[in-house]
């Protein structure tokens, strides 16, 4: 079935600065705000975007983010032509190769692509906080009768060195691009948000894929190659809200912004509303003796102690006379009783005995695993 | 395998036709995320029912709505697990009768044509609690009863004799759940057309003799809801430690709809203690022994004491309210204040601005 | 973007009463498969529109039924795509109104709520077409038209002018749908109380002079299902190539409930001419000019001539049936001889053993 | 959540000896008596057995398959807890490994597994023919208080070789088992079904996975592994219908035995159907010159010319004068005008132009593909 847009997520990043954060799923399953992952807010992007097929690119530890997406039914994303597809790395009559970048995994994805022999294709990854409605992109590169649109973003001149950076002309036309450049002529940064024309894509892909020198990476190797090619490539200026929470601490920061007064990302918004595929937990209970300030609480929760200005995810226990301060703790963890919590992440499960103190406001985040359990 | 079949019944809402203005008895909301019927539906989920009618009344969209196709309950469309059953048309719900077997009659090929099914466990619909049906069903199946009666521990003596001596006990007792061979239900939704009775509980005590009846008395927690006051209170349970665990922490999870909310936030000046907080809320006031439900906004310098607060409350700022239950969509207006009492709560109907 | 919803009602269904004794009139299976409602509902699908509500009336459980949440349309009950909406108690729809709206009553907060939808489409349930509304709806917003109607190409002339001479010209057209600025929708709801009129044509008519109303001719194909003679031509329509080309075969699919079962099973005595067959039969007999819906079994050495059997029809050997209509599980026993006129075709209703 | 019993189906294979037909979608993708896949059968089986939470390991071009199977909701194995999860090769933190065989896939999905912590564990294949309830196995096999259980199946004595063979006792203790043996000691064949209690599952994939010389495989490493460790070990023997149809030739019979009069394998039993996820097609239309006799037709297909002994696929369109006999069609196929085929199996797609004569009753099985269409 034909299709105008059809979307490619890639969700295979490790994600290793993440820590043990990552150590069990793929970055793009790591929980963010108590309760989302971080691909919901790409997948809620699609859905607003009425993007309603997508392939989502997985490679590693896979199996938390295959049954989180499910169908794709809790971002409305179910469709009977079309939807959520995983698309994992597979063994063909030809052999059986990993993806070996970016590029790479969408190149060995081209029968998914041809299927729906779209008009355009939208490359997006799993692992950015931001609300964008793609299809304004997609009006603006089809208005440019672009072969490439690429999103982009003002960064502070400081920064820009991290990412890829476009210099354009005054209709947004980009005359050169840099992968993370030493020098950097500009900070209009690229997001890694592409709309390619999709025989465009495809040509780019096919001539890649054979590259022997190539690391098959979008940044490094398909974009120069499409300037190089003197194709029609425009940048897209996106100003809303962005984070790359690819560290600790971008992390833990981006997390603590919620907790703003007004932070920059309304997440109460009803018309722009991020979805989850979230578990069936009953409400939080805070006892008599407890005190809860500055802080998002989740389903399930029991507080007892004091959780002053940090986020607790599902089904997280603070027993009485525990104290949790500017920390962030994932599911199901358990503080015992005078225990104190500061400045740290803890991970799922895990737990801290009765008067055990973790983390220090004058140190960097904490961040702390479970002990490793028998597989 | 024993095949059984669950049915969950409309109850007389007089009592509570505040709350049932444009919904029926099953879906007034509870709890702070449920609705009645989230407890008898999940109990045969749990106990691996998976053949289940839901009799949807003439007020039904909110009933459609929350359920949906039971996703949510792990019942299937494919294989046809949840069936919601029309209404006989313009009839009402009798105060006295606990299962109105009248109800059945627009599904009586439902129930006719699943000849595999071997017994049907009926539950009311507005009843609180967390039953596990397996032991029950193995005692039905193993001391080859006609019907089991599950009863509520509350306030009279075990069940023991003949009709007669015992209908005032049954009158005093909540029933929970009974559990029927299908075959006397098909009889019975037959006779009905030549004037047999329609109260399932008077047509088993009077054909008690001919029929193997046992009553199980259940001494977990339950309520069941009939008035506001007991809506008052059985929410107000919730701040039971005890209560809570029967409900919410033992292996069988009570499902409900989901909903796609943000945690709840809590700003520099809240103060809340003994409450029972859904997702969605952004709270800025101080809150005591309250349910507060989704998506509710409490303003700052508010008081919520002693409260039910339904989904999508918009509590402005200064505003008291105490002893007081709030519909859905309920806004109050800055500094407005409202006191009940324990006994007669202020109750506030459904997208009102006070 | 443009936000639209679209609202399918119930219609008189007074003619096909011995379809919906205990159905309404939008889920009477119709060619082989599908529902009456399909139709309307895959329209809006097909023309992307997201926000649908379905008129329940009192007979709704087997609409519940077919449509769950909506998957297989493409609906979702996570962004609350798909609304099936209470009718409003002891209320019965009136023969000459087209879209009724008291039956709307009940939901007015639906739509009222719905403040950013612009926009909404009303289609009745009983009409066989395969609509594209994205032109009508470019043609409604760019000539900024308060309201459109999109009416069949059958008896009369084109819509021009005032509503005096044209109410005559309304009368005698179908209308296929109507296209309403939402606050239009909204003000009439507000002023039935008042006594309002509740029939949305007339209420057009009579304001006329105060809105921008365009008429829309449709020239494709489209059948409104309001007898029984008229459901049996529709469905015979099936078996020209024209007709099943236009709805089944353009890029516009007409989505159903999905159902298990086996490719239709032929053995080798079977004859078969013109016909139009749905899956999961056993064909044994001998077919010409009919419509076989799924999971019928057809006898060895019984004539089907001109007839439209639905669901689960067991027709026994050396059986007859000409100009005949069998309704959902229906038992024909062998060597019944059953002989309508094409006019006048005998329908056996549901369930009967014949 | 812990569960008695969680299903593990293998559903990686290529299934060469299908040729053309297994070129682009994984042998349990195959299409099966017009409308099914096979995986279709172990799947159904998994429903009615109560078995509510399956692990499908995917290998082989799995596109098809992953969007097939979905959540499962087709096979009612949709669960809040539990349902289906596809399982593909993934990259972990220790690296990443292609599945080396049966026991290696099961082997580097233990933590799914353990995230269950079921009782015992089935495991089964995606490309059988047969409607089996597992909980009557999984009864016998908690009776027997078994390590392992196999499912055993009588073949003829000239077929004995083709299969894993198994001597037992009088209690259906197995004391031997031999696989494909040149000089077969009895024939009671194993199915490749087991239940295995999970503790003993999870020692002996441990164990097998650091041996360098084995395969990996369940019948040449693991069964006999454990049969020298003097566990419990039974056989189940399973009377019903059970087909493979891993040749051409068997999977055309397994076909044709659907149109004899009492088909051995009844589909139209409504107590134990057989769920497939099909998309949404129209009746088929008959036209008044057509002719159809002892075959099996799916929704959608337009006949207009003579059908004989066949089957047809969703969507087939036979034109006016065209004579299909003894042939198996699958999805799209169209004939044209007078053109015959007979004793054929043509793939998805494959049009037959007019006039043209395809296959003949003399000759093996014709099995034709469509041209590669460009990707």
């Amino acid at each position: 079935m034909k299709k105008k847009c059809v979307g490619m997520l890639l969700a295979g990043g490790q994600g290793s600065r993440l820590g043990i954060l990552t150590k069990k799923v793929a970055k793009p399953a790591v929980l963010f705000g108590g309760k989302y992952r971080l691909i919901d807010f790409s997948l809620s992007n699609c859905y607003h975007s009425n993007i309603d097929t997508v392939g989502v690119l997985t490679q590693y530890q896979p199996l938390e983010l295959n049954s989180y997406i499910s169908t794709g039914s809790a971002w409305s994303l179910d469709n009977v032509s079309g939807g959520v597809t995983i698309l994992p790395p597979y063994q063909s009559r030809y052999g059986a190769s990993w993806y070996r970048g970016t590029a790479d995994a969408i190149y060995q994805n081209l029968s998914y692509l041809q299927s729906y022999d779209p008009e355009h294709v939208l490359i997006i990854s799993g692992d950015h906080i931001y609300k964008m409605d793609y299809s304004e992109m997609l009006n603006t590169h089809i208005k440019n009768h672009a072969d490439l649109t690429i999103g982009g973003l003002i960064v502070e001149p400081e920064e820009a060195s991290r990412f890829g950076i476009m210099s354009t002309d005054q209709e947004n036309r980009i005359l050169e691009f840099e992968e993370k450049p030493e020098n950097p002529k500009g900070n209009l940064a690229s997001m890694g948000i592409y709309i390619f024309r999709w025989p465009v894509l495809k040509r780019l892909l096919k001539e890649d894929g054979v590259k022997e020198e190539s690391q098959h990476d979008f940044g490094k190797n398909v974009i120069p190659a499409v300037l190089a090619q003197q194709l029609n490539v425009f940048a897209y200026p996106f100003m809303g809200y962005w984070r790359d929470v690819g560290t600790i601490q971008s992390f833990y920061d981006a997390q603590m912004e919620l907790l703003l007064q007004n932070p920059p990302l309304n997440l109460f918004d009803k018309e722009f509303r991020i979805y989850s595929n979230h578990e069936s937990l009953p409400p939080h209970y805070i006892s008599t003796e407890a005190s809860v300030t500055d802080s998002l609480i989740s389903d399930g929760c029991s507080i007892f102690g004091e959780v002053k200005h940090s986020i607790l995810s599902g089904s997280v226990v603070v027993e009485e006379g525990a104290i949790i301060e500017d920390s962030i703790l994932l599911k199901n963890v358990k503080i015992g009783k005078n225990a104190r919590v500061n400045h740290a992440i803890l991970d799922e499960g895990v737990v801290i005995a009765a008067d055990e103190q973790v983390g220090s406001a004058e140190q960097a985040i904490l961040l702390l695993g479970k002990e490793e359990s028998d597989a | 395998m024993r095949k059984v079949m669950g049915i969950i019944f409309q109850r007389w809402d007089h009592e509570l036709q505040i709350f049932t203005m444009n919904r029926g008895i099953s879906t007034i909301p509870f709890g702070g995320r449920y609705r009645l019927i989230d407890f008898a539906l999940s109990n045969l989920v749990n106990s691996n029912i998976r053949s289940i009618g839901v009799l949807g009344g003439a007020k039904y969209g909110s009933l459609i709505d929350h359920l949906g196709t039971g996703q949510e309950w792990s019942l299937h469309r494919k294989s046809q697990d949840l069936a919601i059953l029309p209404a006989l048309e313009n009839y009402s719900i009798e105060p006295g009768v606990y299962f109105d077997l009248r109800e059945l009659l627009p599904s009586k090929l439902f129930i006719e044509n699943q000849t595999t099914i071997q017994m049907i466990i009926f539950q009311p619909s507005n009843q609180i609690n967390n039953l596990d049906f397996k032991p029950m069903m193995d005692e039905h199946f193993n001391s080859m009863n006609d019907v089991t009666i599950v009863a509520g521990n509350g306030r009279s003596d075990e069940f023991i004799g003949s009709p007669n001596e015992n209908r005032r006990k049954w009158r005093n007792r909540e029933i929970l759940a009974v559990l029927v061979r299908r075959t006397l239900i098909s009889q019975a939704l037959q006779r009905m057309n030549q004037g047999g009775s329609y109260d399932l509980l008077n047509l088993i005590r009077r054909n008690q003799e001919h029929l193997r009846v046992k009553m199980l008395i259940y001494d977990g927690y339950y309520r069941e809801i009939s008035d506001v006051s007991g809506y008052y209170e059985a929410n107000l349970d919730l701040l039971e430690a005890p209560v809570r665990k029967e409900l919410f922490e033992g292996p069988r999870m009570i499902y409900t709809k989901s909903k796609d909310n943000h945690p709840t936030q809590y700003d520099n000046a809240s103060i809340v203690n003994n409450a029972w907080i859904a997702s969605g809320c952004q709270i800025s006031g101080i809150i005591q022994n309250s349910i507060i439900s989704r998506e509710s906004m409490i303003g700052s310098g508010s008081v919520i004491k002693n409260s039910i607060l339904m989904q999508r409350a918009h509590i402005g700022n200064d505003v008291y309210l105490e002893h007081v239950i709030l519909d859905k969509a309920v806004t109050i207006r800055d500094r407005t204040v409202l006191k009940g009492s324990k006994d007669k709560p202020i109750v506030i109907s459904k997208g009102s601005v006070i």
